[in-house]
């Protein structure tokens, strides 16, 4: 983008008031406003306007002795909660039926003065940067009375591209998470005692008078804020290398590491996986966790599934089934801890074809290089299980097209990762991939850690003073062998400054509540020389303050102030270097206004880097791929290394290969489970590591028989979090200390064990319990690639169906909705934002053994074919709006019915709960109110959401209502009001459903099918549509005629390409005894 | 002896009948009619719904003596002067102290109540007024489109100007001295009027109503 | 309570005595207001009572009722879905809809016919009677009876009776 | 064939053998009223705390979203079936047999379509406004009730079904209730003469009464058929698999009489000692409900079978699948006790030495009751449980709330019956002399002529 117009679009950015608002707003214009509105009425929730402003830092140092925030105090007791007045009258309706009941008397509090650019009742939106993980995604904040209620992925920001995997949609909850501290806590022995802010920076100011060893250990960030972290420790009199970053996600640390050897930069090549036709994974998990999911799903789901008539081609090689795995195309079980060893022989295959590109220098590394690991490579096949004819088919494969090989996933957790890391540089050094689709000299992404912390921290730790833990859980993400825990507690003073408390808090002496991200100032630097800034968009939740701004109090307290009268003052002052770098003729002032508004400004910039060096001494290190059961321990799709486990809407979405929620289970291969004569739910000891411990076991296809896998990221033993406490098992405590030794990064894969089975049963609350199609035609369909593009062009209509009656009157709009079956991964991001936009309440285990999850888009998976090789489908399942509603009919009371806009409108007031509609629902989408879901339990469970987290704009069900998806038509009754204030119809695309505007992978498309230019109309033309339970169209059944609003466009096969078994693979497809040894493994 | 009890019977179903099909008394002389088929069943009001039988006239003990007639009515204020966010926005809006204190830095500033209003915008404390209209809160309504609501003409739907629209709904204000609650509110009452105010039937078509009257307009 | 008109009861305990009794006092002047009064319906005395009665208008109760029913059955949901049509499972309200009303009309036929029937046959049953003449308890245990009103014991009738094979005959006040 | 039966009784013997006994029953009955009183306290206690804390406590769940109570409904409703059969259908036929048990079969009839009318209550998630708009109430909201559902047409059905089965039963008792006034004083008599409307039995009533009689038998015939067939398409008139079906209203009619004449036989023979009316019901009697019994069950036998046939015959994939299911899946237990229980153990009714020996007769009609109890959860459960889309399939066991409701059910239903046979007689007295030789002069009579 040139300069010119970067400031055109600052400029229109700044004229357009309505798209972002003022980003400093959340600051000047105080946010505890709350007006008419359903759920904003208990009296807790009057927070006084004034008494924060004397608490915040803003107001200079002269402020310090400020009152604490007294919010909360003002009697919540007194003032019983709206809902469960209205429960008491439902039980008592019957007796009180014609008794005149006095009305609760509500209050209705408005400002005092008028905040800026707000109006009652309108949602304001702020734009920032997601907080959740490394990757740094762009996220627009949707607040309703100061509130934010919903975070979306900003369309325009280039990480995130408006997608947003489910752990950044998620978040919202973990803002309001009633078990965020409450103020600042002192550990006395095993209690907390809560303290004030005042009290807490004097004792610490005193504790910390001539201490000079000062550590931070904090968690990973591209922005600025690690180096003002180091400047702080440099201002206490520590040294600026006492900064230790750590990430659980071992790919940043090895990749950066490998990077630096190779080429002796240390950051990570940015994958444009959009433009790489062929991509091959060696245990690659970019779908699952990666270094930035949802860039590379937007990228993935921009090259791969078939469209204009060609799609891409992904080979994935590894030892488990991963959502990245259940991607690929074509898709090959190895050896557990064999990654490095695959990855070799592809470098060889790779070598040895005449079209390998690379300079002449780095070919001759390359050369070199195996010639000395000529025996390695030798062994290798044998090792891996892969022989070297499909390998240099694969290599053909990827010479051939723009190409990539990713490697990751539970193979960058063992010792050999950075290893596989450098084979998989040389092999795209041979692919020419870089600078093609790996981008190391411009557009490269930052490291988020320091290389190698991990141990100096170790090494360096007996000797400090004091340590702050920020945002991070080095106690519970590095294996318990690494004796993390008993360090911590030897340091005189440990401070733990984390938005949720976690296990560090439980040791800390003192534990000072950070901000949430959506309470704080930051940037993040996702892509170098792309900036992306962080702002608060609510004010402080709880008593808890920016770890940052707590460092500047702690400084003026020690009288070592720095200039900055809060963060925000000191980014500012960095974001000028960058103002310079952009060069706008706009002030400062202005920029940085519009950056927020935007939130992000960039300018890409660029460098050299060096030629490939030699590899060779590296490997000397190379670690044997190791015997027996393999125990691998990859991080939870959900909630990475634990780090979300507090957050019941993650929880309860569910894994998605699995479908268990709230819990941690041992997969195996069903053949391995079958020879060893478990069975599913059968509780096992996992021995052989350091610690045993007890695992229900579950039989996943596509293991290898090997492999025996083990999530990690739950399993928490910290008592503060009840939602996360004792839920599931932690597979790090088998873990010996082993680490990489080229990145440091503790190994949690490659661990060899036994299970015993210990005769007893622990039920997992899988949620799907059927896990093949049962033969089942018109539910998923797929069709080959061949057949898919000989029919590119031709147009199908699924809504001419022969019917009794005439045909309901055509309106301006019917709402519609298509799926790509060929995109979706998976990923769950949609249950999430639908959860969150639409109120759904989540249940528990126990109710969900019972089968009562209330997700109003549920996401099916299904396996085909045989059990090591399985193929798999994701179909998200949500209400298909039929025209012809089985439901609607059946009710007695009118309670759900069809809206002139094809809509299939549910009442819930009006529902009286016979449900006999779920019982017509041939899609069984409907849910139904088992209980009033209580805002604080869930299950067994004591704690969930804070009611102030619900979108107002949805009504919250009670007891004995059923409930489905609505098409968000909150959203479409907004959208149309917009436009009937401006004359016209709805745009296409104008409106985005909650699911489809998270969607990281596109596959959701939504809008008027009475519009024939409209994206769903023509996915709904397409050849490869079908409506689900709608028969075979073609041949003249048409199924239920339920004829839905929602299409699938059926998943692209590429049973007949020319490099792989697929077809061999495809021909097994409904074998018998295929299908005989799968059904097998259902029946557990 | 059985005779009477016969009659006695007889007689106290007659009266059942009559309670059941009673329409409810209208105290408040409006343009709104029921149907004659309008009745109360039992169902109505005890659905986890705020709503009950006192509906019309409601008018609560307010922190402030705030009178409509003076504001609204002899000082002829338009409404949307203090409720500004109605025509912007789904809730009208209870104007902030700030609106208030724009007058009432000069104007009867020694009024008890003015006093007290100075004393909380010095304070930062707002004031808590209680609420008049309570909509149960499964019902989404929106102010601004019930303000804009316009026929095919570009007429205004619901009044002539648009504190008549106001008014439609909420009653003779500008003489009321507290805010009394007018309407029932009750779902009748709103399906009375969005299926009787229609577009006038043409030769080519009959009478549409302007307003929808399925479910999800206004539940979801 | 109201005085009763007196007459005589005459007792019978077989069941062809009384059939010959009701035949051949049927027409007859001197037994004029005369009740026979049984245990149960035997269909000899149906048959004389119908004979007597003639057929039982009960049915026209049955008809208006079934037919009112019938049309009540329709109409109600008919014009109720006038009143607010609501579209569901792809059908609007109304005449796409009547093969569901069939069962509003059967049902409510079959109900408004019944009640209709009870109404009947209270009706022309004379019942609920409260002031009703019971004649002799054991008329509701296994004897036949006959009253004859404004007789005495000592009349012509009664003698009658006795000769047909009354057990018992006396006089009620 | 009742004719042939050889009567020691005389209709002399009527009312006091039938009457007497009322009043001081067999300490069996304080027994079984006891049993009933506990079932039905646990039923209420169930039910009040499902309603104080939701559907939750029931184990139903997604997507089996009907379970037990509708099990209930429909088994309760059948059991109903019975009585308006043999009151109305045999009436017409002019089945005398029917007189001696028909008073048991409506009582039974008019408690059993209550027990059932509550269910649809039990099981509705709101019962606070199920009860108001599930009829067509004119109401604040001016809306109506959706006449196309097929839960209209069961409050139309079942209220119609009750009132009409009420006003049968009672119309029956009226005679008998004049009896009964006439055998006692005071208060008593006082209450049975409001209850019997002032009854005399004067040949104009009678007239009139049954000519009523026969028109409301000719309305409840169809009645009885058409009740059954609308419960039917609660479940045939959504898109269900295994429910979607047109043989299910015969199919269902004939299960319920079956269910209905096996609880009649349940019933008769433990009340005939309980108030000791041995010689008014006679064996004669019930070997002829045992045949009737015998008879719906082949029907069923047979609607099961071209149930089966159809499945496959149709070429519904979804369809044939719910069926192999049920007779090998996971609930192939409740299928084969179903089969059973109504096809296999009547077959042994064949035989008229098992007719006659009504300890067997009343072990085989307890296991019929049982297995069409399992039919109706059968129906219910197999075809929710894994119905169309996979990714949506679930299980489904009974919570002990259910089970409880359940068993209260049971004790609502005795409670009431047998509160009425204390007080009533539980032979129609008036249609029992009916069938009992004629006290005729030229007939041996004298014979008897000590029993008056």
């Amino acid at each position: 983008m040139s300069m010119e117009r970067e400031t055109d679009e600052l400029l229109r950015l700044e004229r357009k008031p309505e798209v972002f608002l003022p980003a400093d707003g959340a600051m000047e214009a105080p946010a505890a406003e709350f007006v008419p509105g359903p759920y904003y009425m208990s009296a807790d929730e009057r927070i006084p306007e004034v008494a924060d402003e004397n608490s915040r830092p803003d107001h200079g140092m002269a402020a310090v002795g400020g009152v604490t925030p007294s919010e909360g105090t003002t009697a919540s007791q007194t003032v019983v909660d709206r809902r469960d007045i209205l429960r008491f009258f439902s039980a008592g309706a019957l007796m009180s039926a014609t008794a005149c009941v006095r009305r609760p008397a509500e209050k209705i509090v408005p400002h005092v003065r008028q905040p800026r650019d707000h109006i009652p009742g309108v949602p304001v939106v702020y734009a920032t940067t997601c907080g959740e993980c490394a990757a740094g995604c762009g996220v627009l904040v949707k607040t309703r009375e100061g509130r934010p209620v919903k975070l979306e992925g900003s369309p325009e920001h280039p990480i995130s591209q408006g997608g947003l995997c489910g752990m950044g949609q998620a978040a919202v909850q973990g803002l309001y998470h009633p078990e965020r501290l409450k103020g600042p806590h002192v550990r006395h022995g095993r209690r907390h005692d809560p303290m004030n802010w005042d009290d807490v920076f004097q004792q610490l100011a005193s504790a910390l008078k001539d201490k000079k060893k000062i550590g931070i250990f904090t968690g990973g960030s591209t922005g600025h804020r690690h180096q003002f972290f180091r400047e702080v420790l440099e201002r206490l009199g520590s040294d600026a290398s006492r900064l230790y970053t750590y990430e659980a996600n071992g790919l940043f640390a090895s990749v950066a590491r490998a990077h630096e050897i190779a080429f002796g930069q240390s950051d990570l090549p940015r994958c444009d996986l959009k433009k790489a036709q062929v991509i091959v994974g060696i245990g690659s998990d970019f779908h699952d966790v990666g270094t930035s999911v949802v860039y590379h799903t937007k990228g993935f789901a921009q090259s791969q599934p078939f469209r204009g008539g060609s799609r891409g081609t992904f080979v994935q090689f590894e030892s488990h089934l991963s959502l990245t795995g259940s991607r690929a195309d074509i898709r090959h079980v190895i050896a557990p801890g064999s990654e490095t060893h695959t990855a070799l022989i592809l470098l060889r295959s790779l070598y040895e074809h005449r079209a390998s590109r690379g300079s002449a220098a780095a070919r001759t590394q390359v050369r070199r290089f195996l010639e000395s690991y000529d025996k390695v490579i030798a062994g290798a096949y044998q090792e891996s299980g892969v022989s070297r004819e499909l390998m240099d088919k694969t290599a053909e494969e990827l010479l051939n097209a723009p190409s990539l090989v990713v490697a990751g996933g539970s193979a960058s957790a063992d010792e050999n990762s950075t290893l596989l890391q450098l084979v998989t540089i040389m092999a795209n050094v041979l692919t020419g991939a870089y600078g093609s689709t790996l981008m190391m000299e411009n557009g490269w992404q930052p490291s988020p850690v320091k290389v190698g912390d991990l141990g100096r921290f170790l090494q360096e730790a007996p000797e400090l003073d004091a340590l702050f833990v920020i945002d991070s859980n080095p106690v519970f993400t590095v294996p318990e062998s690494w004796g993390i825990r008993s360090l911590l507690e030897k340091i005189p003073l440990l401070v733990s400054v984390q938005p949720f408390p976690n296990e560090v808090d439980q040791i800390a002496d003192i534990s000072l509540p950070a901000h949430h991200y959506l309470e704080s100032w930051g940037d993040e630097q996702p892509v170098a020389g792309f900036w992306s800034a962080r702002q608060p968009a609510v004010r402080p939740t709880t008593d808890s303050r920016q770890a940052e701004d707590s460092f500047l109090w702690l400084l003026a307290y020690m009288d070592l102030s720095l200039p900055y009268k809060d963060y925000r003052s000191w980014l500012m002052d960095k974001w000028r270097r960058i103002y310079h770098l952009v060069g706008t003729r706009s002030d400062f002032e202005t920029f940085f206004k519009a950056v927020l508004r935007r939130g992000f400004v960039g300018k890409p910039g660029s460098r050299t880097v060096g030629e490939l060096r030699d590899l060779r001494s590296y490997f000397r290190e190379l670690r044997p791929v190791p015997r027996g059961l393999i125990l691998t321990a990859p991080l939870d799709s959900r909630f990475q290394d634990g780090r979300s486990a507090h957050l019941p809407v993650l929880q309860e979405m569910g894994d998605r290969l699995t479908t268990i929620a709230w819990d941690s289970w041992l997969a195996l291969s069903p053949e391995t489970m079958r020879k060893m004569g478990l069975r599913q739910n059968q509780l096992v000891k996992v021995r052989g590591g350091e610690q045993s411990f007890d695992v229900a076991v579950f039989p996943l296809p596509g293991l290898h028989a090997a492999s025996a896998v083990i999530p990690r990221g739950n399993g928490h033993l910290n008592q503060m979090s009840t939602i996360s406490y004792q839920n599931g098992v932690n597979p790090l405590v088998a873990f010996a200390k082993k680490e990489d030794p080229l990145s440091g990064q503790p190994v949690t894969a490659s661990l060899s064990v036994e299970l015993m089975a210990t005769g007893d049963w622990y039920r997992l609350a899988a949620m799907q319990k059927q896990n093949d199609i049962a033969n089942r035609s018109d539910i998923v369909k797929k069709v080959s690639l061949t057949q898919a593009r000989k029919n590119q062009h031709k147009q199908v209509d699924l809504d001419t169906v022969p019917d009794l009656y005439p045909a309901l009157e055509k309106k301006e709009y019917r709402w519609g909705m298509s799926i790509d079956l060929s995109k979706c991964n998976g990923c769950g991001a949609c249950m999430v934002a639908c959860s969150l936009e639409n109120n759904v309440p989540q249940v528990g285990r126990e109710q969900i053994l019972l089968g009562r999850e209330m997700h109003w888009i549920r996401l099916d998976r299904y396996f085909y074919g045989p059990v090591d090789q399985p193929v798999v489908t994701f179909q998200p399942v949500m209400c298909q709006h039929c025209m012809h509603a089985p439901c609607e009919a059946v009710c007695p009371v009118f309670a759900t019915t069809h809206d002139p806009e094809g809509l299939n409108a549910m009442t819930y007031n009006r529902c009286v709960g016979t449900r006999y509609c779920a019982n017509a629902c041939p899609y069984k989408v409907r849910r139904f109110n088992w209980w009033t879901h209580k805002w604080g339990v869930i299950g067994s469970k004591a704690t969930d959401r804070n009611p102030r987290a619900l979108n107002p704009d949805v009504t919250v069900r009670t007891r004995g209502v059923m409930e489905k998806c609505s098409f968000c038509v909150g959203r479409l009754r907004d959208a149309k009001h917009e436009a009937k204030k401006e004359k016209r119809t709805v745009r296409d695309g104008e409106v985005k459903t909650a699911c489809q505007q998270t969607c990281p992978a596109d596959a959701i498309s939504f809008g008027n099918l009475n519009d024939p230019d409209s994206q769903v109309s023509r996915e709904r033309r397409d050849s490869r549509a079908y409506l689900m339970l709608g028969g075979d169209p073609e041949h003249g059944h048409y199924g239920l005629k339920t004829l839905p609003g929602v299409s699938y466009l059926a998943q692209v096969t590429l049973e007949e390409h020319p490099a792989t078994g697929f077809g061999q693979r495809a021909g097994n497809h409904g074998h018998p005894a295929a299908e005989e040894s799968h059904g097998a493994h259902d029946g557990d | 002896m059985l005779q009477q009890f016969w009659f006695l019977l007889l007689l106290a179903l007659s009266i059942l009948v009559c309670l059941v099909l009673m329409p409810p008394s209208t105290d408040q002389s409006s343009g709104y009619q029921y149907k004659p088929f309008i009745m109360w069943t039992p169902g109505d009001h005890v659905n986890d719904s705020t709503q009950n039988e006192v509906t019309y006239g409601y008018h609560p003990d307010q922190p402030l003596p705030f009178s409509h007639k003076l504001h609204a009515g002899d000082r002829d204020i338009p409404c949307q002067f203090c409720h500004s966010s109605a025509s912007k926005s789904t809730v009208a809006g209870i104007p902030t102290v700030e609106t208030c204190m724009g007058c009432h830095n000069y104007v009867n500033t020694d009024a008890e109540p003015i006093k007290q209003l100075k004393e909380s915008f010095d304070k930062k404390k707002p004031i808590e007024w209680t609420r008049v209209h309570n909509l149960p809160h499964y019902v989404r309504f929106s102010h601004q489109v019930h303000l804009r609501a316009r026929d095919s003409k570009g007429e205004l739907l619901l009044g002539k100007t648009a504190d008549e629209v106001c008014m439609a709904c909420h009653g003779p204000v500008k003489e009321m001295t507290t805010a009394s609650q007018y309407a029932p509110l009750q779902m009748g009452w709103c399906v009375d009027c969005h299926n009787r105010i229609r577009e006038p039937a043409t030769e080519s078509k009959a009478a549409v109503p302007f307003a929808p009257v399925n479910c999800n307009v206004c539940h979801y | 309570m109201k005085k009763q008109q007196p007459g005589i009861v005459a007792i019978f305990r077989y069941l062809d005595d009384i059939c010959h009794v009701t035949e051949s006092i049927r027409d007859s002047r001197d037994f004029r207001g005369h009740e026979i009064v049984s245990f149960t319906s035997y269909h000899e005395l149906m048959h004389l009572a119908e004979e007597r009665h003639g057929p039982s208008q009960v049915r026209w109760f049955t008809l208006v009722g079934a037919l009112s029913g019938v049309f009540t059955g329709f109409a109600m949901p008919l014009w109720m879905d006038y009143d607010w049509p609501i579209v569901v499972g792809g059908k609007t309200a109304g005449i796409y809809s009547v093969p569901a009303y069939f069962v509003f009309g059967f049902e409510l036929m079959v109900l408004f016919g019944a009640l209709a029937t009870i109404m009947g046959m209270l009706v022309m049953g004379r019942l609920p009677n409260p002031k009703a003449r019971i004649y002799d308890k054991r008329t509701t245990d296994d004897r036949f009876a006959v009253f004859v009103p404004g007789v005495s014991v000592e009349s012509e009738q009664a003698r009658l009776l006795k000769e047909k094979g009354a057990e018992e005959v006396y006089s009620t006040t | 064939m009742s004719d042939e039966i050889t009567w020691d009784k005389t209709v002399s013997d009527v009312n006091d053998g039938i009457l007497a006994p009322t009043g001081k029953p067999h300490p069996m009955y304080y027994g079984a009223l006891g049993l009933s009183l506990v079932c039905l306290l646990i039923g209420i206690v169930a039910w009040s705390l499902q309603i104080i804390y939701g559907m939750g406590l029931s184990g139903l769940n997604s997507p089996v979203y009907w379970g037990t109570y509708i099990t209930n409904f429909v088994f309760w409703v059948g059991i109903g079936h019975a009585g308006t059969l043999i009151s109305a259908i045999l009436f017409l036929f002019r089945a005398k047999w029917r007189n001696s048990v028909n008073r048991s079969a409506e009582a039974m009839t008019v408690f059993a379509v209550i027990t059932a009318g509550m269910f649809p209550l039990i099981h509705v998630g709101r019962v606070w406004v199920a009860a108001y708009w599930m009829v067509p109430l004119p109401n604040t909201n001016q809306l109506w009730v959706n006449f196309r559902s097929p839960l209209i047409w069961d409050v139309f059905a079942i209220s119609t079904y009750l009132t009409v089965s009420l006003l049968f039963w009672y119309m029956g008792l009226v005679p008998d209730i004049a009896s009964m006034r006439d055998r006692v004083r005071g208060f008593k008599r006082l209450v049975f003469g409001f209850m019997s409307f002032g009854w005399t039995g004067t040949l104009r009533q009678w007239h009139h009464y049954e000519a009523g009689y026969g028109f409301l038998a000719a309305l409840a015939t169809p009645l009885v058929l058409s009740v059954h067939s609308i419960v039917s398409w609660d479940f045939a008139m959504s898109v269900q698999p295994g429910w979607h079906t047109t043989i299910f209203p015969p199919y269902f009619v004939a299960g319920a009489i079956l269910s209905g004449c096996a609880m009649v036989y349940t019933l008769v023979l433990p009340f005939r000692t309980m108030f000791r009316l041995e010689g008014f019901i006679r064996k004669e009697h019930l070997e002829a409900l045992i045949k009737l019994t015998l008879l719906t069950s082949t029907i069923v036998f047979y609607a099961y079978g071209i149930e089966f046939f159809v499945a496959w015959y149709s070429g519904n994939e979804y369809e044939w699948a719910i069926f192999q299911k049920r007779a090998t899946g996971p609930y192939a237990f409740y299928f084969w006790v179903m089969v059973s229980c109504n096809c296999f153990f009547p077959l042994a009714f064949w035989s008229s030495k098992i007719r006659n020996n009504q300890v067997a007769c009343f072990i085989i009609c307890v296991l019929i009751n049982v297995g069409m109890w399992f039919e109706r959860y059968n129906i219910i459960i197999s075809s929710l449980v894994e119905d169309f889309v996979p990714g949506s399939w679930g299980h489904y066991e009974p919570s002990l709330t259910e089970l409880a409701i359940t068993i209260g059910s049971f004790g609502w239903f005795f409670t009431w019956l047998l509160i009425f046979c204390r007080f009533f007689p539980f032979v129609s007295m008036s249609e029992l002399k009916l069938i009992m030789p004629k006290p005729l002069r030229s007939s041996g009579v004298k014979r008897q002529g000590t029993g008056g």
